[in-house]
């Protein structure tokens, strides 16, 4: 089969319907997921061709989405749950600590959970309070949680159908301003991207610029003038941390980015992990770009809140300073 | 050792006002000429703001916004029944009861364009900030009920929220905590039939939203939510009963959502063009009007002189927005502590003011 | 246009057996003399199960907890209507439904001396692992039931829960959903009049638990929790209802926790020993001796065999637990995935084993 | 007043009466907290003192008592929440995130949050599935909430006044494994330990050990053999970064021992940022001892699992060879 060019939602409404095809027991369940096709439309036309039985619109309850996929997941469905945005994501915290991600362990095997929550994630595009959150730290920290964040509609695409195969439970972030912002060639036969592995996207050789969904797409644009390697973290938990260090050995120098704020943020995670694994190969501090430690301001601010290339290219400055 | 009846509910409906303007006389609140007229003008008012939020957001000068269009009675009159005597607890769908609590306009138009100055509750206003996680602000108007027992303030609580909300965890708790502390709250449902694009009939398997006040031991009442009359002495009998200590009320305004969800959203995919219609006739603001025709409450001109004079409203609303201006980005790091931390003051310090 | 009558709820209660004894002819559910025994054996072996994992308890040789003295008629009732055609949610406080089920003991003494490898729920049975967070299996229920109804299997979910869990977010969302897709669900709460040291009155307004199905557009019945033909007759009737397309119940078995909450609590600093009393004279196992008395299916030694039987199983199970031994340490690196991640692989490596 | 020797729940029942006593406005709410005195007994008495209009029994329902609990702290009353144990906090995860924690940044300071959640934390007490919660940094992550954790009776009783006085909200982590493990000499009258500062437990010159909690007792044991500095750090958000970057470039090398899984822990938070800040002075990898990165398992496996003595030994052992 060909290539067709598609953006990030289309991506995803692809990856869903390649893996609805496939396996007949992989439903969706959310709020307006069925006849409106999702907030974002994600799901759109999924209803028409697979019906209200496969595509359910669900009562406003998160943490009984979350719950009631916990149950069809251990009894031989494959749900894909839609949170509308992670801001509402929160009330299903519970669900996925306490029982999702337990599942396995406390059967010690007997049941399985193999479901994926999907849920927009990060700023960008001016959206009310609750609306652009990016707290994925606080669900990377859950043991048997996995956490998936792409960065482009061909990872997007690849990361979803893993996902969906995966036998434990997904947390699939979308990046909120990626959705429309990029169009990419993609296979249109479904295909998959491992979880838990890192890709380079770019290769140099002076520093090591990680980052994962949105702050990606500014990060590459920020390395164009340097010689850096830039690595896409893609799977935050469990990460590739062998990827991290194998390139922060050959650099020498580090710098994280992430739009969430800066305090226990996912790339704290990264820099300890280098601070103990590599730091004899550092000539440079790890340095973090991160949101400010500060509420998330609404959209008025929000553009001075979320890092920009600026404040990447600052900091390459700062590591190669070195 | 039968099988035996453990318990028998009623849920009550309440109508006064019918779409061609007729009242049911034994049920009419006390409501003087002036009180009918003030209310007509803020119906008035917040509709024309409400108007006026979505042709700015067309044109890109506001953020996503949620109209009120069909809910403005049960949000007017119940917000009129409420007053400065109540904490008033807002959705984001409340721009009705906001205004009608006299709300300063130009900050509702700061909140929608998203600028937290806005949400800078006046002093001397019982109002809490709009709360977007559905449901979540259940409990804060049942603590602030609490609070108000405990303080000996005679302050009841007035929580609003959607049809869809009721099928949260925190409408549950807040609810039955309301309950079991017999607490004076009144929880005022707009059902406006639908939660985006999930109609009323499958959000819940109950036929009414009031009767879930029976889980949590309470009175549930419905009302037509687009009959001022009704809605108003349903929250002023609520209320009274929240003073007199004798707990909370849910109170179910079945109305209905004219426009779409959100101005991101598009509702032809998802309802058909004919029942907006059937609802377009029952419109609050219309048959408000009829009444008042009927009664010689309305002298030839008035409808457009109250038009007029909302429209200056807005504008001037506007005008101090516009003037106003930007907030400053330093906001940010202000107002997460009341003192800021050492790290945030060091971020502050590093910020360069630019996007 | 008046205030008039929107819906009217009526909850039922269902008692078949009273204390001496006696049962009402005409509701008398359709059990054989085999039946009613293995009923009366199962409840001897649940008591038997509880009072010795209390005794190890004291000699330190078990972990914390949760004794369902009192209980034992609405969850062995229940558990044996439902059978293995159900899929079971238990809260941590059933062990008479599992034993009742058939859970293996061994494995129930692994549970409770602090061995995951305890819920391993054997193949075959349709039992989900015991729940800790109060009342977040209840929309698991209800996942499993749509599940059941998408993949055309006719099995009904049974969630079993305490009163304090009505109180909670997830009750009243897993509720609600069953409603709105009207799945195949029976939520068996076991209102045994305490949550902790709250008392069922405080916990909420409503004057029965059972009417909180009213909330969600379901049938609600209360039944004498301590009368095992109630509870079997009521749980019957909804899994007949669910299996037929009908949707859910919510069944409120009125019963009583004679013992402490947990071993670690001790009710005697918040409930009398009056009421403790009152209710002893209502325990479920003697009242059924009763019964098989006055119906001669209890010939003379009948109860000490059952009790002697019961004895030798406990001491099977028991011999079986301490010869499994004690799980193995790299035990807690299996099963928090189906493949281990390879950072889990590397501490696995690096663990020593030492505590 | 004289001292009274105690152990960390009667240190914090002292806490709590006497800012009952000083301020009529402090309330407390929770299950059983009030005739049965609290599962752990922290409560005990109270009820009986200051009656049921203070001491406020609730229905089983967290997301609702920490809801309540910020309407009451809003209008004029100072409210502390007690949560039964920490497993038991997630329902209440987005009443802490969306709400308590941006009540002052979205009303611009015209409402504040005045409230403390109190919660025993962490494991030890071999007591059933979700009783062993060490999930911190995920709450740490959250903006505008402070966490503070006592790691004896002194500092409890201090810290619980400070977060009582505190006019922002402050989650208090008890660790269940301390509360009757050592006794104290405690002041009787009321006093305050400032949140946002570490303590200094121990002086030395060849590493810094950095904990807090429970871990804490475990570390100043395996401290006792070498000459290290001992930080404790008692608040966690925000912390007290500039003690710790003071203590590292002293002594070149760092141990940072938590009881969480070691993914997105704080201790990972604590070593990236010495990795940004005192690189230069690091002689050796900054070593995180931390639980596995796996589902917590139950009481008969827990001391394999919680970091013990031998562990931060071979840590410190392993950062004295630099
Ligand atoms: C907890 C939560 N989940 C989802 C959303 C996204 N959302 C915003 S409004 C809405 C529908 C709300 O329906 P309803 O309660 O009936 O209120 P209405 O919008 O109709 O006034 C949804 C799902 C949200 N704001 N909060
Ligand atoms: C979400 C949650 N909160 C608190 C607890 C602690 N806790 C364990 S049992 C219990 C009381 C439960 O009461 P009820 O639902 O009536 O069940 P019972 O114990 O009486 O069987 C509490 C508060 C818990 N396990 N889960
Ligand atoms: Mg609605
Ligand atoms: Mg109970």
């Amino acid at each position: 089969m060909a290539n067709k060019t598609v953006n990030m939602v289309e991506a995803l409404n692809m990856a869903l319907a390649g893996e609805m095809e496939r396996d007949s027991n992989v439903v969706i369940l959310g709020e307006d997921v069925g006849v409106d096709g999702g907030v974002f439309r994600v799901t759109a036309g999924l209803y028409g061709k697979f019906g209200p039985e496969r595509v359910m619109d669900t009562p406003l309850a998160e943490s009984g989405i979350v719950g009631m996929a916990i149950g069809m997941a251990a009894f031989g469905l494959v749900p894909v749950a839609e949170i509308q945005f992670m801001g509402f994501l929160y009330p299903a915290f519970d669900q996925l600590i306490s029982n999702a991600s337990r599942i396995r362990a406390r059967s010690r095997g007997r049941y399985g959970c193999p479901m994926v929550v999907r849920t927009p994630y990060g700023g960008g595009i001016k959206a009310i309070e609750l609306h652009s959150e990016s707290a994925e730290a606080a669900f990377c920290h859950i043991p048997g949680l996995k956490v998936v964040v792409p960065s482009s509609p061909y990872t997007a695409k690849g990361l979803l159908a893993a996902a969906v195969r995966d036998p434990d439970p997904v947390l699939f972030l979308e990046p909120t301003r990626l959705y429309r912002l990029i169009k990419e060639e993609v296979p249109e036969e479904p295909f998959t991207i491992p979880l838990g592995k890192a890709r380079l996207v770019k290769e140099g050789r002076n520093a090591t610029l990680i980052s994962w969904g949105s702050m990606l797409q500014k990060t590459i644009k920020a390395a164009e003038a340097y010689d850096v390697d830039v690595i896409d973290l893609m799977t935050l938990s469990p990460y590739d941390e062998d990827a991290v260090l194998a390139s922060v050995k050959k650099t020498g120098r580090a710098v994280i980015i992430q739009e969430a704020p800066r305090n226990c943020g996912f790339a704290s995670e990264v820099a300890a992990g280098i601070a103990e694994k590599a730091i004899l190969s550092l000539k440079a501090p790890v340095i973090r770009v991160a949101g400010y430690d500060v509420v998330l301001p609404f959209p008025k601010l929000e553009d001075f809140y979320i890092p920009n290339q600026r404040r990447i290219t600052d900091a390459i400055e700062e590591v190669l300073k070195y | 050792m039968p099988e035996y009846n453990a318990g028998t509910f009623e849920v009550k409906r309440l109508d006064i006002l019918d779409s061609h303007g007729n009242s049911d006389r034994a049920l009419m609140p006390s409501l003087g000429e002036p009180e009918i007229k003030e209310i007509y003008r803020r119906l008035v008012l917040a509709r024309a703001f409400d108007q006026r939020v979505l042709a700015l957001q067309r044109e890109g000068r506001m953020g996503t916004y949620a109209s009120i269009l069909g809910q403005e009675a049960s949000q007017v009159a119940s917000a009129y029944a409420a007053g400065n005597g109540a904490r008033v607890f807002p959705s984001y769908r409340e721009t009705g009861t906001l205004i009608a609590l006299g709300y300063p306009l130009y900050m509702l138009f700061q909140y929608w364009s998203g600028d937290e100055r806005g949400m800078k509750v006046p002093e001397g206003m019982n109002v809490f900030p709009i709360c977007i996680s559905v449901s979540s602000h259940v409990p804060h108007a049942v603590g602030a009920a609490m609070a108000a027992r405990i303080k000996k303030e005679p302050v009841p609580s007035v929580a609003y929220f959607g049809d869809g909300a009721t099928s949260k965890g925190d409408f549950h708790e807040g609810a039955n905590m309301a309950g079991a502390f017999n607490l004076p709250v009144v929880l005022i449902c707009q059902n406006n039939q639908w939660a985006i694009s999930l109609p009323r009939s499958r959000q819940s398997a109950a036929a009414t939203l009031a009767q879930k006040a029976i889980a949590y031991g309470f009175d549930g009442i419905q009302v037509d939510g687009n009959d001022v009359f009704a809605v108003y002495t349903a929250v002023k009998r609520a209320l009274d009963k929240a003073r007199n200590g004798k707990g909370p009320t849910l109170i179910e305004c079945f109305t209905y959502r004219l426009s779409d969800h959100t101005t991101a959203d598009n509702a032809s995919r998802y309802r058909s063009a004919d029942e907006v219609e059937r609802w377009k006739k029952l419109d609050p603001l219309a048959r408000l009007g009829k009444f008042m025709e009927k009664e010689n409450m309305m002298p030839s001109g008035y409808a457009e002189e109250a038009a007029r004079q909302a429209t200056a409203e807005v504008d001037e609303g506007f005008k101090k927005y516009e003037e106003a201006g930007p907030p400053s980005p330093e906001d940010m790091f202000r107002n997460t502590f009341k003192t800021p931390a050492a790290g945030q003051m060091k971020q502050l310090g590093s910020f360069s003011g630019g996007k």
